[in-house]
């Protein structure tokens, strides 16, 4: 029997366990951070996370509010800046796994987090891609996070500001990008993979009490539903480590 | 021995309309605001301004209306501004002329501009929007002489025959940063991440840098390994206590939660950001008149980084 | 914890003959020479070493026949070998393979390897025989998988139209350091002025460093700015102290002028530098013999570096 | 009256006399340290060094053997590294004055310290360039030091290793080099500038006791002796400052 659990919580920790042990991990700002650290207290304490601000190899004591945050540097190996990770780190090839948030997803975790409409002039401006379209054209592999609606995933984004698997196929290698593309998409519902070679999604779970129908019904593009499974609940440590001590103040995992 | 310490009015005042400027910092850490308040109160215009991942520093900027163009990768506020919000509000209204790159990217813009090289390579950005579709339109192009003549460039290494994307060096006129301490004589000392502050600085033609506190030429040159911006790149430096408000500088101070998220709800819509300006920018009127403002001493206490972290590990981020 | 310490021999083994090399420090200052007597113990040939401005370090490996082609800027020993010696007799009677470059390409190849590129621009070497003139031979170029397809290309920037010069990426199998100080998780701290170590190392499969003391890492990770070497990048550490002799080491020792001029003395002919081998190289069974060699605990005592210089101001350069 | 003095000091004192107070110096190995010294101690107290290895700034207590050297670093505002020296300050823009020095200069100030003979299997085999090409091209303008014989100043050098005015004329600004160029070369003999416009090599002072016939005729190549003076001697302010301070071991100023 597990415990009542949000789907931030299950999300946080569906993204936690596609960390491995001893991989170097790329975290953005928000829920990739607190799986980055969940990770690093349950499955994988040897994983080592780099922030694109500068923040290298620490042992965080506070949740960040964001990647240049102070808090990332408690215990850090290194405090260096934008050149080393983005070069020396992300670039050069040492970064195994990337974690990436949109505004939107599209059938080939094309991710936009630029503008909804006409770019000009659009109707819905978000923040830009900081480091996002670089992590993912860099990392050995990439987990995207996202809330699923059907509006949000759309069979192409609007704005293309980081590349998944392009059109599918091989589009991505022709592209001229090196870096692995996504491995899994992890959102409210469940979460997709992508089929090696043609690169076409599927469904590889549905969130507890979500059928995989209401997933296709939220999604804008065809999901190969055959292989869904229902997502492992969290554990009971999981939750606990979560709530008391990766995220007690609740700033990301809001409780009210 | 050359002393550039001047007051943040003088320090203001280096500021032209017109002008194109780099601002330091990353998100909510480490902007010089204090600066950027006074230059809102001198009536600065027309600025082309240069970032990477911006906060409500750059966001004030375009609300009080003194930005002619932004390039940038990223403006929000972490938790309190995923998006900046008078970002938001102009684009939407086309209400101001931007840019947009890949953080990497204006990593290598501005590295280029500090290397004396015209132009910097990177691997990202090949199949996305961000090569594609450009913010600049041809004509401004052909005539701004502050704009690039293109957004960038594939190539193919001569060596590999790989694809490669060339962008385009970022000179700026003005680099405002700042930092923990520096001396009079312009030796700065940046603790915590450095973010791209060097070469944000080294691709300007003047810098200004505020400081937490002014220190002693030769404490600086004790860890000269510690070290990252030559003095003589340095034009000003100006003292200014909690001269990031409402953003962090790692070991001095953290970020303030009720001041960014009433930031964040005012800067929604011009009339209440207008409100914000008179009560925060304009109605001090000075640096210690705005902290005033702001609660005063004894909030500021609130704020203060526990030694050995760096951030205040009470501060509490949520109401 | 990891540990990554292992034994000068055991370091020694990690390297292949054949292998691509890059060697840490800058001409007569921090290069990781007793792991390199131990690689000349080991019998490792065809070694393709990359350098940027080399002393007795490479030399000592071309002299001992242990190297196949080298690709430097600059080979000297101070005022004691203005030319490295072994260098300028191998290359004068076609012993050698080599490929020069100007400082600033070399760094510019090392700066692309680190950062994954597979190019980097510079503006030197244009109307010089650097561009003009190469070391290796088409027929190397063809069938030498560790040769660069060309050696350096001239472009027109696309944003302005300037000549710039691309040169290739340096990947080497091992980049071999000495520091003054790693933990023995692979956290590292260089003081004093870095070189390019950093960008050789991270332009290196593995990384071997060895060090003058072996520290906790939780000491190192409390200036985390004055790290500049991830410690994952790092694969193994050797506690060797005095372990950059004859060179200087920042805060640890100065060179040994005495054996700097011997050591020029020695390598001036294949005879005289195989009875030099012979005392220092081969002779000494360890580390330890070979500090003894060279005039034991009480001749290095005169090497020591003064606190607040990092070197010894009482030391005569001149005998 | 002044005292008596040897070639090396007096072209030590020539070199310094080229630095400006308040300049930005980039001295390499030898009499180029010498003379940024010295210059520091008389004239030009603001002056600022530079050295390729990463020493920024420093205030020397004793002479460095060569550019890697820790006593570069005394008192200095950087300990940096090759990138920041030759990126961030050389090529940026940042250094008024470079000095080098080489085995062979020729006509138009070009300088050859690779290999004389056949480049790939010379009869003679030198360092190599190390930051001098890079000096060569990228500082304000360049100050050359050079041993004057016959066969070290030939017409043209076996290997142009650092580009002076190249082939005169316009040939520099069209080779694509933006730096500034030799302004000029101090020889055992005299100083050496160069004709705005032509790029022409001319005599402006040989050293005490020097005739600028002799100059010519150790000069491989035609050198316009029309307005030759006599190098100023060293003062004796600048003898004791060279003996006592800045080489008192004779380092460079071998005194036996």
């Amino acid at each position: 029997m597990s415990a009542p659990f949000s789907t931030f919580e299950l999300m946080t920790v569906a993204a936690a366990r596609e960390i491995r042990d001893g991989e170097v991990v790329f975290a953005g700002t928000g829920l990739p951070m607190l799986a980055a650290m969940l990770a690093q207290r349950t499955h994988a304490p040897g994983c080592v996370l780099v922030f694109e601000a500068g923040g290298v190899d620490p042992r965080m004591l506070h949740l960040p509010m964001s990647v240049g945050d102070s808090r990332t540097l408690t215990g850090a190996a290194m405090a260096a800046g934008l050149m080393e990770a983005f070069t020396y780190l992300l670039q050069g090839g040492r970064i195994d796994v990337g974690f990436l948030g949109g505004a939107q997803v599209d059938r080939y975790g094309n991710i936009n987090s630029t503008a909804v409409g006409n770019y000009l002039q659009p109707s819905v401006r978000f923040s830009g891609s900081g480091g996002a379209a670089d992590v993912a054209a860099l990392a050995g592999r990439t987990v995207i996070i996202a809330r699923h609606e059907r509006r949000r995933f759309p069979e192409r984004v609007d704005y293309r500001t980081s590349p998944g698997w392009i059109e599918g196929g091989d589009s991505r290698a022709r592209a001229g990008i090196r870096g692995g593309g996504p491995a899994a998409v992890v959102t409210t519902l469940g979460v997709i993979r992508f089929r090696p070679g043609t690169k076409e999604p599927y469904l590889a779970s549905a969130h507890p009490g979500i059928s995989p129908e209401h997933v296709q019904a939220e999604t804008g593009f065809p999901l190969d539903l055959s292989e869904a499974g229902e997502t492992p609940p969290p554990t009971r440590e999981e939750l606990e480590i979560l709530r008391t001590t990766v995220d007690p103040e609740g700033v990301f995992l809001k409780r009210h | 021995m050359i002393d550039k310490v001047i007051s943040l009015e003088e320090a203001a005042a280096l500021v032209p309309s017109g002008a194109t400027v780099s601002i330091g910092g990353f998100t909510s850490q480490r902007h010089p605001t204090a600066l950027l308040r006074a230059l809102v109160r001198h009536g600065v215009r027309d600025l082309v301004v240069y970032c990477h991942s911006a906060g409500s520093d750059v966001d004030l900027l375009i609300g009080a209306g003194c930005v002619r163009r932004v390039e940038a990768a990223y403006l929000a506020d972490g938790v309190f501004a995923p998006i900046a919000p008078n970002w938001r509000r102009f684009v939407e209204a086309g209400r101001l002329e931007f840019e947009d790159y890949s953080n990497a990217a204006m990593m290598a813009r501005f590295s280029a501009g500090a290397m004396g090289l015209p132009f910097f390579p990177v691997r990202s950005m090949l199949g996305t929007d961000l090569l594609e579709k450009e913010g600049l339109s041809a004509e401004v192009r052909r005539t701004d002489p502050t704009a690039a003549p293109k957004k960038a460039a594939v190539v193919n290494c001569p060596f590999t025959g790989e694809s490669v994307v060339l962008v385009p060096a970022i000179r700026t006129d003005l680099c405002l940063l700042h930092v923990q301490r520096a001396s009079p004589q312009g030796l700065v000392r940046i603790e915590g991440q450095e973010f791209l502050d060097v070469q944000q600085a080294l691709a300007a033609d003047r810098v200004i840098v505020t400081c937490e506190e002014l220190v002693d030429d030769e404490e600086l040159r004790r860890e000269p390994e510690r070290n990252r911006i030559p003095p003589f790149a340095v034009h000003a430096v100006v003292p200014v206590p909690f001269g990031a408000h409402p953003h962090s500088v790692h070991n001095c101070y953290d970020y303030d939660p009720g001041h960014l998220a009433l930031y964040a709800e005012a800067a929604r819509s011009d009339d209440a950001f207008r409100a914000y300006l008179e009560r925060f920018v304009f109605g001090p009127s000075d640096h210690a008149a705005y902290l005033e403002a702001v609660g005063g001493p004894e909030h500021l206490e609130t704020l203060r980084a526990r030694s050995g972290l760096g951030y205040n590990p009470e501060l509490r981020r949520r109401p």
